[in-house]
């Protein structure tokens, strides 16, 4: 059984911004998650790495309350909470990237960044629901600047981004609204080097707002860079917390691959 | 070898703020395109009609009065579709409404010659209300159960014309008051302006305001674009679609209203093709079959299309027959031309 | 004496010209013993009505009452019937070859031939006319324009015919081709309509263009909306047919037949019916009156 | 601290290579339970109808005769919804098919008494060209003109109409030998099997067999699944739309062949809800409405279900009114359980 | 006006594989293609990197035969070529993995390594398209496996796949098909660091078996090592045509960012 919980750098007094104990979920006859455990605690940058197929994405979606876990339990600062939709873990405050990032294709890059949180004008009309639409893009140009993205307009449907550019919004959308914790699941794959550095950056911001952060990366020399821990997946199990400071790149995929083990 | 600059194309410094996504979201250029075709078509029969037959402000206000219901039906459709879903149930949903309506107005009007405008409202009441509920159990059919709105609404088609016919064995239900007609169904406001006509355009302009400006219209859209981008964003995605369901079903209680107003009698066996017709209008303004774009205006000229081209050939005096044939002709020729256009932009 | 089983199959249910025939079937049925079963499917279609004849002969009835909605589709399977001593009668509308022990129907053709006079009489014989269908392929109403368009045309040669509207059973699509008539034709004097959603969607588009009265309107039977509007001067004049009398001959003929209180050879293939022209002058006697639809017995 | 592994689960060695993906896809888990929905049915109506009326095998052969021609158009119609297409011109199709067919057969007919094959063989060719050529239109439109195929399909579905009422002005086509219908439409093999049940049940066969064992299957549901995909992949799609259209047609021609046969006449004034009908059968038998997974085992119980329930309601005595509320009642249960049952394997 | 020809190593007397001259796209108002030239010849891996929204996906489309170019000319070995289709650009033996895969998503793995190509039964059998599907599922076991993706079974659809396997199956189909060229358009984004090392591998092997190659990648510094060709594409223009071996990751990302400018 994983035991993924250390004494970490963090606070031990306070409770975990979230925490999962054992939480397993199988599809059909395939058991994706076996049991795994983890602690997230604010201001803490956590990367969880693995093979491709390891279960990530899989366990990061339970998180999210995509998911209903077949067995454990999910806890919410200290307390067991049951996420029965990606709403539910959004009122938690916390916020999620998604591997396949999840924009509507046919809105357009404000209406996509505010997606469910779109700004209303002031008074009646806000009442009614009447959209602020030059604040969403005056505001989605800011943040997705801060991001390195440059766009030529931002009323342009999402579908006709690159994939950078999608990225970065899916990116700016959660950042934007994250209160507890925000996940990314491969968050800077398609993005450039500028980007990347732009997204790390904001990430470290993130943990220094005191959000818990959950960062799934194949990019390991990043990843021990920027990551206060690092827990790695391997088929559907949590087999090692390290601390970045003490392993080398090889260290994590040999453990990953499960070829060598490190005590 | 060195690395070589080749080039260094300046920077585009404007960036450009127009809304073609916005636009094109809202099926605007289709919309616009078939703008063109319905002006063309008056114009054509403007000028070919005998008399001037075609050309004058009664004649457009009938062409209106004839294409308010379906307009009513085509607006809950455009939002249905926008939303990826769509209800077949319209039809049933209407006559089961007026049905109902239709009832209550005959039950509670007072002795011939008393004033039965009490009875009327009921009964307008009611049909909206049934309306409105039908919508809402097919909009629970189709979050709750998780049925696909298509199969879910061709139950509750069958289901609501079934209830229909048993509550009325299967016969209009006669006996309403004339006034209903006379001063409401084919009123016309300022001897111009029929009343059903300013209900449809009423109708349009608030659905209209409401998907081009509003969070409501933009989360219909999000639905539709991508289900589950729009579920992952926190929104209320069954909330969402149960009140496109009962607004689609508050529209089917107000085009019961105007049909039995119209006819001063229901019409139990003569809506079976509202259902096509509402989406066909749907699309061929521009709203896709598939979610994520939408066009209120399109609706209204999808919906005027056919009643323009069906009034303007019976004008002409070509066999019925022959309309058929030409009115299908027209829409592929017109909808081909958009497509083409559309192509030719992207 | 012994219970005689029937199977009445209508070509749709539901209708007031079926419900009344029913009432005709059911006051026969009492009366001479019957044990009568009436299904049928809720629109006119031989496709639909299929299964529910299948399902009457799956259970051996004694004699079957039937209102074909094909007059060809139904021949072999009424002619197996009869074949194997199970007497048919057909109502409202006969089958392509005489087959059946017996068809009793208001000849449809000849209720338009009626209406083409009583639009004379009311509307007079000069300026345009328009006949209003369902849609086309359906005998009864068909035989009913072409008897009214035949009709007229031989006897008023003055008066001229638009093309003949098909509004399908959609009030909206009826008040459009007629209001477009109107508007294309100053002359138009007078309506002709086969059925009720296209009568009450000419009402609607005549009163609609303020030419109540001027333009007058025929129509096929007597829904007691239809009798209402009759009243109330929406129409003209009305050709109703005799479905009481139909369902009620038809069940004492055939209860007679298997009891064999009547020789098969006293019964003539074809019985019709007359039709009423019931005209807002005659609609008060009570003889008149009577063959008014209803929806419900009593 | 060291870094500490903490577990090392074994691998799952087994891998496993059974085809649950396949037989999702081919819609199989849906129309295994809409099967025993049907057999259900069938249990039900043989215990409680009275006087084994339902339960007997000349019962069940008159049922699936009233199935066939349905079973053929819903055939048709998931091929074309698994590749996210639909046909609403089938009923068009159909009698206009009929029509050519029944009029070159009394063209062709010889004098009374002579032998009429030749001209009935020669009036089926009619019929299934017609057919075809009429679904390759459609073909054409929906691949070269780029229209959605609900636009299309609705527009060729007019003109068809329309085309068949100039042909025949409105009536339908007399005279048509009854040898066709004694011998061919309600002929039974035997005396037991009707011939339209063989020949909806071959073509059930024969396309069973390419959807589920053949590229043409694979590549069909490619295109519903992924249009974009499959086009990038190299996929012909257009040609492949072309063929399942011009299948679709074939059909329809098929069904022609046995409405003129098994009722002796055409029947210009019915179908009209025939695209209805084959869409939804095809979509209660598991095949998706949006494309990649399609079922022909459910099509045919799709097609099946309804007419069962129809039979056995009207034996049961039950009133056609109260029986069409029956029928959406069922139709929402078995399809809720259906979806529940499928929510919970995922 | 780009001009990215230079004599390169490979034999100047040989047609390229694959060539662009002065190509143009736009979409509606925006001009994403300003005129680029670019030649590919066998045996040479070609990058092209550049910025989010560089234009560089884009252009991979106009010589997959996805988008037709506004403007200029393609040639396959030598000869101009309108590829009016993927199906065009597939005659010509040219392959390409998609930024975002084109997989279809109810299709089984197999299916979809196949997906086009699918394998029939010998005999008549094949005459009637019947499939060999345990010879599809066992050969895609076997490509899916040399580029380190284990799956649990190929007969489980594509959208049930984790995102780096969904990778694996689209490099899988493209390798599997090239004759004349491969192009790969970010391959690697969502892959562990062992499945990415094994597509190194194949994509030298694609070269060394004579395949031109099209490599578009963020990955700067695996793309230094990889590349024999280095072309950067900003916004819209090729601006640099580098020799992997003289240039560090630094260069690049300036050329990129057009921030310094080397001679
Ligand atoms: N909906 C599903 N149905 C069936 N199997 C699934 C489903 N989702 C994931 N799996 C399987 O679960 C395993 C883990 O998938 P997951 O997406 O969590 O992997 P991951 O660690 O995120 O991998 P990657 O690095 O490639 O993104 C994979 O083998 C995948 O095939
Ligand atoms: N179909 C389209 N319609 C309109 N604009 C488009 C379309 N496709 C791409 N663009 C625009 O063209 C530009 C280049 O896009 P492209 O996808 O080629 O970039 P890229 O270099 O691949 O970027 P990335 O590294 O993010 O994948 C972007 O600004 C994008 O918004
Ligand atoms: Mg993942
Ligand atoms: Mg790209």
């Amino acid at each position: 059984m994983a035991e993924t919980d250390s004494p970490s750098l963090a606070d031990v007094a306070a409770p975990p911004a979230l925490e999962a104990r054992a939480v397993t979920k199988r599809f059909g006859a395939v058991e994706v998650l076996k049991g795994v455990s983890m602690t997230f605690r604010r201001g803490e940058i956590t990367a969880i790495v693995g093979d491709n197929g390891a279960g990530k994405s899989t366990f990061m979606k339970v998180l999210a309350g995509e998911y209903r876990p077949d067995g454990g339990e999910l806890l919410v600062d200290g307390r067991p909470a049951t996420l029965l939709s990606t709403k539910d873990a959004q009122r938690f405050g916390i916020e999620t990237v998604y591997q396949d990032l999840a924009l509507a294709p046919d809105l357009t890059v404000a209406e996509n960044v505010y997606l469910g949180r779109e700004l209303v004008a002031p008074g009646l009309a806000g009442r009614l629901g009447v959209l602020d639409r030059p604040r969403m893009t005056a505001r989605s140009r800011e943040i997705m600047l801060g991001l390195g993205a440059r766009l030529k307009s931002y009323a342009v449907p999402a579908q006709s981004l690159s994939g950078g550019q999608r990225q970065c919004v899916a990116i700016a959308r959660a950042l934007n609204w994250a209160r507890n914790a925000v996940m990314l699941d491969e968050p800077t794959a398609a993005l450039g080097a500028r980007q990347r550095e732009m997204v790390y950056g904001a990430i470290r911001g993130a943990a220094a707002r005191d959000l818990a952060v959950l960062l799934i990366s194949h990019d390991l020399p990043q990843v021990l860079e920027l990551a206060d821990r690092v827990i790695v997946l391997r088929q559907g199990l949590a087999v090692a917390d390290l601390a970045p400071r003490d392993v080398g790149v090889r260290d994590v995929v040999d453990i990953m691959l499960g070829a060598g083990k490190a005590a | 070898m060195t690395p070589s600059t080749l080039d260094d194309g300046a920077l585009a410094a404007a960036t450009d703020e127009r809304e073609p996504g916005l636009l094109g979201r809202l099926g605007g250029a289709t919309a616009f395109w078939m703008a063109l075709v319905l002006f063309g078509l008056v114009a054509l029969f403007s000028a070919i009609s005998p008399q001037n037959a075609f050309l004058n402000v009664g004649n457009f206000f009938t062409i209106a009065l004839n294409a308010s219901q379906l307009t009513l039906l085509a607006l809950g459709m455009t939002y249905l579709l926008g939303a990826r879903q769509l209800d077949l149930s319209i039809a049933a949903n209407v006559v089961l409404a007026s049905i109902l309506s239709a009832k209550t107005i005959t039950a509670l009007m007072p002795a011939p010659g008393g004033n039965a405008l009490g009875a009327i409202l009921c009964g307008m009441v009611v049909a909206l209300v049934a309306g409105t509920l039908f919508g809402l159990v097919n909009g629970l059919l189709v979050t709750r159960l998780k049925l696909s709105s298509f199969l879910a609404t061709l139950a509750t088609s069958t289901i609501g014309l079934g209830a229909a016919l048993v509550i009325t064995s299967g016969a209009n239900v006669p006996g309403l008051p004339r006034v209903l007609q006379t001063s409401f169904g084919i009123y016309r406001i300022g001897g111009v302006v029929p009343v059903p006509v300013v209900i449809a355009l009423a109708a349009a302009a608030v659905l209209w305001f409401f998907l081009a400006k509003t969070r409501f219209g933009v989360r219909t859209l999000a639905i539709g674009s991508a289900p589950e981008a729009a579920r992952r964003a926190g929104i209320a995605v069954d909330r969402q679609l149960m009140t496109l369901f009962g607004m689609m079903g508050f529209l089917c209680g107000l085009t019961a209203i105007l049909d039995i107003s119209r006819f001063a009698t229901t019409n139990i066996g003569g809506h079976q093709t509202d259902a096509m017709q509402a989406i066909a209008a749907a699309v061929i303004g521009g709203t896709s079959l598939f979610g994520g774009s939408a066009s209120v205006v399109g609706a209204v000229i999808g919906a005027l299309i056919p009643v323009v081209l069906g009034t303007g050939l019976v004008i002409m005096r070509v066999d019925s027959f022959y309309q058929l044939i030409a009115v299908g002709l027209i829409v592929i020729v017109a909808v081909a031309i958009d497509q083409r256009r559309r192509a030719g932009q992207a | 004496r012994d219970k005689v089983e029937i199977a009445f199959l209508p070509g749709q249910v539901g209708i007031p010209f079926y419900s009344t025939m029913q009432c005709g079937a059911q006051k026969a049925a009492a009366e001479f013993d019957v044990t009568m079963s009436w299904a049928g499917p809720a629109d006119w279609d031989v496709a639909l009505q299929q299964p529910f004849i299948d399902a009457a002969v799956q259970l051996k009835p004694q004699g079957i009452v039937l209102a074909p909605t094909d007059g060809g589709a139904l021949i072999t399977q009424v002619q197996e019937l009869e074949a194997k001593g199970t007497p048919v009668i057909t109502v409202d509308a006969p089958l392509n070859e005489p087959v059946e022990t017996q068809n009793i129907q208001s000849n449809h053709r000849l209720g338009g031939e009626a209406a083409a006079g009583a639009m004379a009489e009311v509307a007079g014989d000069e300026g345009s006319f328009l006949a209003i269908g369902m849609r086309p392929g359906l005998p009864d109403i068909d035989a009913r324009v072409e008897g009214f368009v035949e009709t007229f045309k031989r006897a008023h040669p003055k008066a001229k015919l638009l093309p003949i509207a098909y509004p399908e059973t959609s009030s909206t699509k009826a008040a459009q081709q007629v209001a477009a008539a109107i508007q294309s034709t100053p002359d138009l004097k007078g309506v002709y309509v086969t059925h009720s959603a296209a009568a009450t969607g000419a009402a609607a588009a005549i009163l609609e263009a303020g030419k109540r009265g001027d333009i007058k309107l025929v129509s096929f039977d007597a829904d007691p909306q239809q009798v209402n509007d009759l009243r109330d001067g929406v129409y003209d004049a009305l050709i109703v047919q005799q479905p009481y009398q139909m369902g009620y001959d038809a069940i004492r003929t055939l209860a007679g037949l298997i009891r064999k209180e009547i020789p098969r050879a006293s019964v003539e293939h074809d019985h019709f019916l007359p039709f009423v022209v019931v005209t807002q002058r005659n609609m008060d006697d009570p003889a008149v009156a009577r063959s008014f639809y209803t929806t419900t017995c009593n």
